[in-house]
């Protein structure tokens, strides 16, 4: 077993026990932290697949995370109301069943980022960093002054909504539903990364002229991934919309996209683990510093930093040195 | 199959002003090493990439393998089975050397859209891979980052990603350049066996290289083929001489 | 609307792409020469505002403000270059965007901690203030006028500096490659350092401008990193000329949207509705822009390279 | 036993002015109670709705309190109160007041101690009425508080309109929006522009030399935003159901203690945060937080000394109060309200009808 | 007196390391040629003394001045002229500014330049990544004599060229070394040439010194061993 392994089953195991110890001593709102962590790495898992993997920096991934959030919104919140969401040419009703959520939220992500993605992987570098927030922004306009799901008021859903067999409001069994998806997610990505298709994205990220002569496409190598990622942090955003049994224009901002990106540098780009160690130590530094000062964000912004400049390969990095994923 | 595997028939290209390739026609036939030699920024780098694709031509055509290509991008091309080297390395650094050639052997499948199965435990890719490195020498290195390789052995690895894709025909741009001299001796011995396997576009400036395995060569200028012939007679050739070989040779 | 409103909002327009420009000038010098994603070019501007506040406050001399705003923004773009940045030329543009993120993080809070959470106060002088007539009989504030000279003289000068003086050479050249300009002799440090102060001055400049019609707050550069980012995108990074044309693009292209939606939806809808529907796309208008932009044009306007 | 409040607010990042204000009048107003049987947790919500929906979890899972409070912002309140009241807390709110929480969805365990949203809109529409307007000129953010501002302007306003706009969301720019103004034949301006945007706007207003009489609501003409104007805002009128020199006891000596202990003058938010403990006392005096109705009851009461004088609930449990028009002044160097008249008397609010509970 | 001298110098690249212990020294008015094959440590040997690898140990000295100590714009200002191998030309700048960005006061100027190139003059405008190879190869020469340095480090710096231009070049490196007194640190793979105007000769074989005397002295056996040839 490689050091990076060891650590990675280490955190998996640790993301698993804090919840499980939080529910024998009874504080649930650990476990409700430990449920964020599982949610917002999976975002991450889903960038990092572009990021990582195929080198696509895309600073507009809240819109996956927020059209995720919004399936959700929407579909439970006509299920709410009874009230269909079209009646012709096809009767289509709400729902609270957070299967068929999952799959409208993968579904609507992975369409928003094959037309995103399709004309954003027309530039590169810098330029598709600034296209990619662009279109972004565009949902998160459009999200603020649509008033039919409340605007910026966003859309309140007041009982989670269920999963078959599992009561979804006891933290833990949502917590375990969380964690499954995280997983799973993971094992998508690390299958990815050393598929074919994850060789010939990671080549097309460094040499694409190298790619094009022996006869792939980096174009069509990169939109597949990109729709990939977009998937599955469109699912994380349901998730996300679920644990808070709430969703506004707030998920679709810049600043989401930017989170979910620091969570990645902070904990690695381009290592499997990397997202959850760094959605992880995020969440648990905005706990503990919250408490210690009213200006917690300039601790929070020197831990940062220090990261950046001692621990340059982020914390897997630092965890377990700095070999890349691959052998 | 045609006696000619690759021909490129009158050929322009203009930068502005500049007349990178000025009414360039020549072919490559089964089994020889055609060699394309010409002064600095004549335009050989630039025809190759006609060939290969990557620039379009502002006029004339490019065929291969009997069919005409000019309308197919690099990709369909090398999907065709045209193979090419480039001046300078376009390597993936971070991954190992064995990656690198995998990517050529896995183009060449032509199925890389499979998500699940690792590729390093595809056999039927590594031995390709593995073969391909072996035949450049770099078979101890396999398992190296190519960022570490030195300079020359980069080189090696070019000419490695080429071969793994077992293509029809190759278009070389200065494979020897960085090479020892006992690097380029090793590489023209080996250019020399693959002629058989596949014909060879050469363009290159180490002239012990190209009169010791050229069939024909032709010469650019200024964008024109001003000579093609063998060796002795371009050896001789008052005009590429003056432009092109001095008093060397 | 009249044809005289109509001019008058294309000035508007052009005015609010100068200023836009004048936000962006030091963000293009970093991010479009140096290479450097700098997501606290924000913090700098704001660093810019509160230094003037303070300042015109003690002395009331709007001169002395915009002095201490540049002042203040470069030693803080001095101490971050050296402290920071330095150490993150060579790496990854990743690395670039957490640690200016935490710089973001660090330069709200402490200016909060400093200064309180209330707005400061910034006025324009009173030699600067109120409006002027121009041909044609439009009011104009003067000191706008004064903001798009002052945006148009940048502009000049960060374009000869650039591309007419060695040492915008020479910061082009280590761009392009750090190792070898330097073992060509040139300290790119130090030369890094005098950029990366300069560029933050700007940023300063332009936070004591602006903010003296806006609103001196916490929080104030942000959404002027974006637009600013915005902007240097659409004009082609590392293009001085870019961001400006671009600037006035977004300038336009904002403010006319922002006019003649709503009164093109009028056109069928009733009032109120049109006014939220055009208002709406309205606020995406520049984003569309710059979709736009890019992709007809993946390198922006004037950019060059990818 | 204590009771326990929990009081989630912006004290970081952009608005943290608002809820650190509301903040210091409600500990202002503990603290005077000296009341050991009353304990506050106090979280920064730093704006952001997921975050204030966590906390909102977290107190009411681990710190297990009774009462809720603190927030600010519409949107976050609408994440927050319809959870918290869900689960059987009380919910007091201290500022934001959105028409979906005083009409269909009230709940008979959330109060709101400031206004409904559209009372101050609305009694600026009814200044404008009184002072003679004939055509306002208004404009509003374009998101939901902004349209709900308009619409209650409109609501008790008698003239006509001469322009209507929505300007962007944390724009700062309004070159283009003070051309408008300037073409139209407008007689009055009404706006409606939170924090930054307020500042901005007037700032650009005052040196465009328009120089139409400006009227809004009082939040952006509060004690801790008014310096950052300047002498732009010297004489606009804003409606209020509060100011520091309204006459009654409770009042001046809450400006008295805030001024010895904080060393500011108090701002609107600050007494709504002061308003909002003193309810929470009053109501501690009456009955036990454990048992809910009695409990309610002694809030609806609301048997406490209001800084705004008398103070009652409608049946929805939002305020029915008077509402002031304030006009911009200086005193001595310090910029500030002084009250000129009464906007609306009594007044409730116009969702109260639709709420059933 | 010498000009430049490496005792015993060491270097790594992460934990793997490319110099063991590596001596030579360069006097004035001197060429001296560093032989050896692929991935022997020339590369890293002429990075290694412009301070672009730390070295790991042993002494650098130039003109009597420590260069170990020097940060590598320092050591490149005391007189070293770097022409590194794969040209490493500024991409997205033009000829002429590439060759501005390096100038320093001196004898060797544009007009200069233009005379040993005449092709440089021709791209005067054009940008550097739309060169040709081997005008990329004249550039990367002219950069470094633009910084007027006493001692030319030339890492196959006749990479790419055509016979003729390489003719040139060596006849510019003969005349360099007649008229200027410049001394020269080359590596090339083209022996015959390096035996005409090469004084000195050091081969490297996996990081360490191999051999080293005078070149008329390099025999067949050591070209054999060494080099392959
Ligand atoms: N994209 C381009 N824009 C403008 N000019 C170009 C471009 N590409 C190449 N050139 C010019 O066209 C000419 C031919 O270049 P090319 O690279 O084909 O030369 P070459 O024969 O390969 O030379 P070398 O042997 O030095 O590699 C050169 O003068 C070069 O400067
Ligand atoms: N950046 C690097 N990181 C790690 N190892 C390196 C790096 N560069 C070179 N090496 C290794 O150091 C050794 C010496 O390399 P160097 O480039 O000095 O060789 P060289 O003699 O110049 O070869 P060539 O003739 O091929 O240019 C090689 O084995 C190479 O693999
Ligand atoms: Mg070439
Ligand atoms: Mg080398």
């Amino acid at each position: 077993m490689t050091r990076e392994t060891l650590t990675n089953t280490a955190l998996a195991l640790a993301l698993l026990a804090v919840p499980l110890w939080a529910w024998a001593a009874d504080e649930p709102f650990i476990i409700t932290m430990a449920t964020k962590v599982a949610i917002l790495a999976l975002a991450g898992v889903g960038l990092n697949i572009a990021l990582g993997l195929g080198g696509l920096v895309s600073l507009g991934h809240a819109a996956f995370f927020g059209i995720g959030g919004y399936a959700m919104g929407i579909l439970a919140s006509h299920a709410q109301t009874y009230a269909p969401l079209t009646e012709w040419p096809l009767l289509i009703e709400g729902t609270k069943s957070m299967p068929v959520i999952w799959l409208v939220a993968v579904a609507f992500s992975a369409l928003a980022a094959l037309l995103i993605g399709a004309l954003s992987l027309r530039t590169s570098g810098v330029y598709f960093i600034m296209i990619t927030l662009a279109f972004g922004q565009m949902l998160y306009y459009f999200a603020i002054s649509w008033p039919a799901y409340g605007g910026e008021d966003g859309l309140s859903i007041y009982l989670r909504n269920s999963f078959p067999g599992l009561n979804t409001l006891d933290p833990i069994q949502f917590f375990a539903l969380a964690y499954a998806l995280l997983c799973a997610g993971l094992w998508l990505a690390a299958r990815l990364a050393a598929s074919p298709f994850g060789l010939a994205l990671n080549a097309a990220r460094q040499a694409p002229a190298r790619v094009e002569t022996v006869g792939m496409v980096p174009y069509r190598l990169r939109l597949t991934a990109f729709v990939i990622s977009g998937a599955v942090t469109g699912l994380a955003g349901a998730l996300f919309a679920d644990l808070n049994r709430f969703v506004s224009p707030s998920m679709f901002s810049w600043q989401t996209s930017g989170e979910i990106m620091v969570f990645l540098i902070l904990g690695g780009t381009a290592r499997l683990f990397g997202p959850v160690a760094g959605a992880a130590a995020f969440i648990i530094l905005e706990q503990v510093l919250g408490g210690l000062s009213e200006y917690w964000h300039v601790y929070l912004g020197l831990l940062l930093l220090a990261v950046v400049l001692y621990a340059p390969g982020g914390l897997i990095g630092a965890l377990a040195g700095r070999e890349r994923r691959h052998d | 199959m045609t006696d000619t595997v690759l021909s490129v028939e009158g050929i322009c290209k203009s930068f502005g002003a500049l007349k990178a390739s000025d009414d360039v026609s020549l072919d490559l036939r089964p089994g020889e090493i055609h060699a394309l030699i010409g002064p600095n920024g004549a335009g050989k780098s630039t025809l190759i990439a006609q060939i290969a694709g990557g620039l379009k031509p502002d006029a004339g055509r490019v065929r291969f393998l009997g069919r005409d290509v000019t309308a197919l991008d690099t990709v369909q091309r090398a999907r065709l089975g045209l193979g090419r080297t480039f001046q300078i390395s376009a390597l993936a650094m971070e991954d190992t050397v064995l990656q690198n050639a995998m990517l050529g052997a896995l183009g060449a499948q032509g199925r890389p859209f499979r998500f699940f199965r690792p590729v390093l435990r595809d056999t039927a890719l590594r031995e390709v891979a593995e073969s391909a490195l072996d035949r450049v020498g770099l078979a101890d290195r396999a398992a190296m980052r190519t960022a570490d390789l030195s300079h020359g052995q980069r080189r090696q690895l070019e000419v490695a990603v080429a071969l793994t894709l077992s293509p029809h025909a190759f278009l070389m741009d200065e494979p020897m350049a960085g090479l020892g001299a006992s690097g380029s001796k090793r590489l023209t011995e080996f250019l020399d066996g693959l002629r058989a396997q596949a014909p060879i576009l050469l363009v290159e400036h180490d002239m012990d290289a190209v009169f010791a395995l050229a069939d024909r060569i032709s010469v650019l200028d200024y964008g024109r083929i001003i000579a093609t012939g063998n060796v002795d007679e371009i050896r001789t050739h008052p005009d590429v001489r003056r432009a092109y070989l001095g008093d060397e040779a | 609307m009249t044809t005289i409103l109509l001019i008058e909002q294309i000035l508007n327009g052009l005015q609010f792409g100068v200023m836009l420009f004048l936000t962006a000038a030091g963000l293009t010098l970093v991010f479009g020469v140096m290479g450097l994603i700098n997501l606290a070019h924000g913090s700098l501007f704001m660093i810019g505002a509160f230094a003037a506040a303070a300042v015109a406050g003690a002395t009331g001399s709007f001169l002395l403000a915009s002095a201490a705003s540049i002042a203040a923004a470069a030693a803080a773009g001095a101490v971050v270059e050296i402290a920071v940045i330095r150490r993150l030329y060579g790496r990854d543009h990743l690395d670039q965007v957490l640690a200016t993120f935490a710089l973001i993080l660090i330069f709200s809070e402490g200016t909060r901690w400093l200064f309180g959470s209330s707005p400061l106060f910034l006025d324009v002088p009173s030699w600067l203030s109120g409006p002027v007539t121009l041909p044609g009989g439009i009011l104009y504030p003067l000191y706008r006028l004064v903001l798009i000279a002052v945006g148009l003289v940048i502009a000049a000068g960060l374009f000869l500096l650039i591309s007419r003086t060695r040492l915008g050479v020479r910061i082009r050249a280590g761009e392009a490659d750090r190792e070898m300009i330097a073992a060509l002799g040139v300290d790119i440090s130090k030369l890094y350092t005098v950029v990366f102060a300069l560029g933050a001055a700007l940023a300063g400049l332009a936070g004591a401008l602006v903010g003296a019609i806006q609103s001196v707050q916490v929080g104030m550069g942000e959404p002027v990193l974006i637009l600013a980012f915005v902007v240097i995108v659409i004009g082609g990074i590392g293009s001085i000329k870019g961001a400006l044309v671009g600037a006035i693009l977004v300038g336009l292209t904002d403010t006319l949207g922002g006019v003649l939606l709503p009164e093109l939806f009028r056109l069928f809808m009733d009032n109120a509705a049109a006014t939220a529907t055009g208002s709406a796309l309205a606020t995406m208008l520049i984003y569309i822009l710059m979709a736009v932009v890019l992709i007809l044009r993946p390198t922006g306007l004037y950019g060059e390279r990818a | 036993e204590p009771v326990k409040v929990g009081m989630i607010t912006t004290l970081s990042g952009g608005g943290a002015s608002l809820g650190i204000a509301v903040r210091d009048g409600f500990m202002l107003a503990v603290k005077q109670a000296g009341n050991p049987d009353l304990e506050v947790v106090i979280e920064d919500d730093q704006r952001k709705p997921d975050i204030a929906v966590q906390l909102a979890d977290r107190m009411i899972q681990s710190e297990k309190v009774d009462i809720l409070t603190g927030i600010i912002w519409s949107n976050l309140a609408m994440a927050v109160i319809p959870a918290a009241t869900g689960q059987g807390k009380f919910y007091l709110s201290p500022n934001a007041g959105p028409s979906a929480l005083a009409g269909k969805g009230c709940s008979p365990l959330y109060f709101n101690v400031a206004w409904q949203n559209d009372n101050l809109h609305e009694a600026a529409g009814a200044y404008s009425s009184n002072a003679g307007y004939k055509n306002s000129f208004i404009l509003a953010p374009n998101y939901p508080a902004g349209q709900d501002a308009l619409a209650g302007y409109k609501r008790t306003y008698k003239g006509d309109i001469a322009g209507e706009l929505f300007t962007k969301l944390g724009q700062t720019d309004y070159a283009a929006e003070l051309a408008q103004i300037r073409a139209s034949d407008a007689d009055s301006v009404f706006f409606f522009l939170p924090g930054g945007m307020g500042i901005s706007f007037l700032k650009q207003y005052a040196d465009s030399g328009i120089g139409l009489p400006v009227v809004g609501p009082a939040f952006s003409f509060d004690q801790d935003i008014l310096q950052a104007m300047g002498d732009a805002a010297l004489g606009v009128h804003n409606t209020s159901q509060w100011n520091k020199d309204l006459d009654n006891p409770a009042n001046a000596a809450f400006v008295e203690a805030f001024v010895a202990e904080y060393g500011r003058l108090p701002s609107l938010y600050a007494s709504q945060g002061y308003d909002t403990a003193n309810l929470i006392l009053s109501a501690m005096a009456k009955a036990d937080v454990k048992d809910a109705d009695a409990f309610r009851a002694a809030l609806e009461a609301a048997e406490f000394d209001s800084v705004r004088g008398d103070f009652e609930f409608g049946p929805n449990h939002h305020p029915v109060q008077d509402i002031y028009v304030r006009e911009v002044i200086k005193e001595g160097d310090v910029l500030t309200n002084r009250i000129v008249g009464t906007a609306l008397e009594d007044h409730a609010d116009a969702y109260v009808s639709d709420c059933k509970m | 007196m010498s000009l430049l001298s490496l005792s015993e110098v060491s270097a790594f690249y992460g934990a793997s390391q490319a110099l063991f212990k590596v001596t030579l020294r360069v006097n004035e008015g001197e060429v001296l040629a560093l032989l050896g094959r692929n991935g022997m440590g020339k590369s890293t040997t002429i990075r290694t003394l412009c301070g672009l690898v730390p070295a790991a140990g042993g002494e650098i000295r130039f003109d009597g001045h420590d260069l170990r100590r020097l940060p590598p714009h320092r050591a490149a200002r005391l007189g070293l002229g770097l022409v590194p191998e794969g040209r490493r030309c500024f991409a997205g700048l033009t000829v002429e500014e590439n060759l501005t960005a390096a100038a320093r006061p001196g004898p060797w100027d544009m007009t200069r330049l233009v005379r040993l190139f005449p092709r440089l003059g021709e791209r005067r405008g054009q940008l550097a990544e739309k060169l040709s190879g081997g005008e990329q190869q004249m550039l990367a020469i002219g950069r470094a004599l633009m910084t007027n340095p006493r001692l030319l480090l030339l890492d196959e710096a006749t990479e790419g060229l055509a016979p003729i231009v390489r003719q040139e070049i060596w006849a510019a490196i003969a005349t360099l070394k007649r008229d200027s007194g410049l001394s020269i640190l080359l590596v090339d793979k083209s022996l015959r040439e390096l035996r005409q105007v090469a004084d000195q000769a050091v081969v490297l074989q996996r990081g360490e010194t191999v051999w080293h005397g005078p070149m008329a002295d390099l025999g067949a056996e050591i070209t054999d061993r060494y080099l392959g040839v």
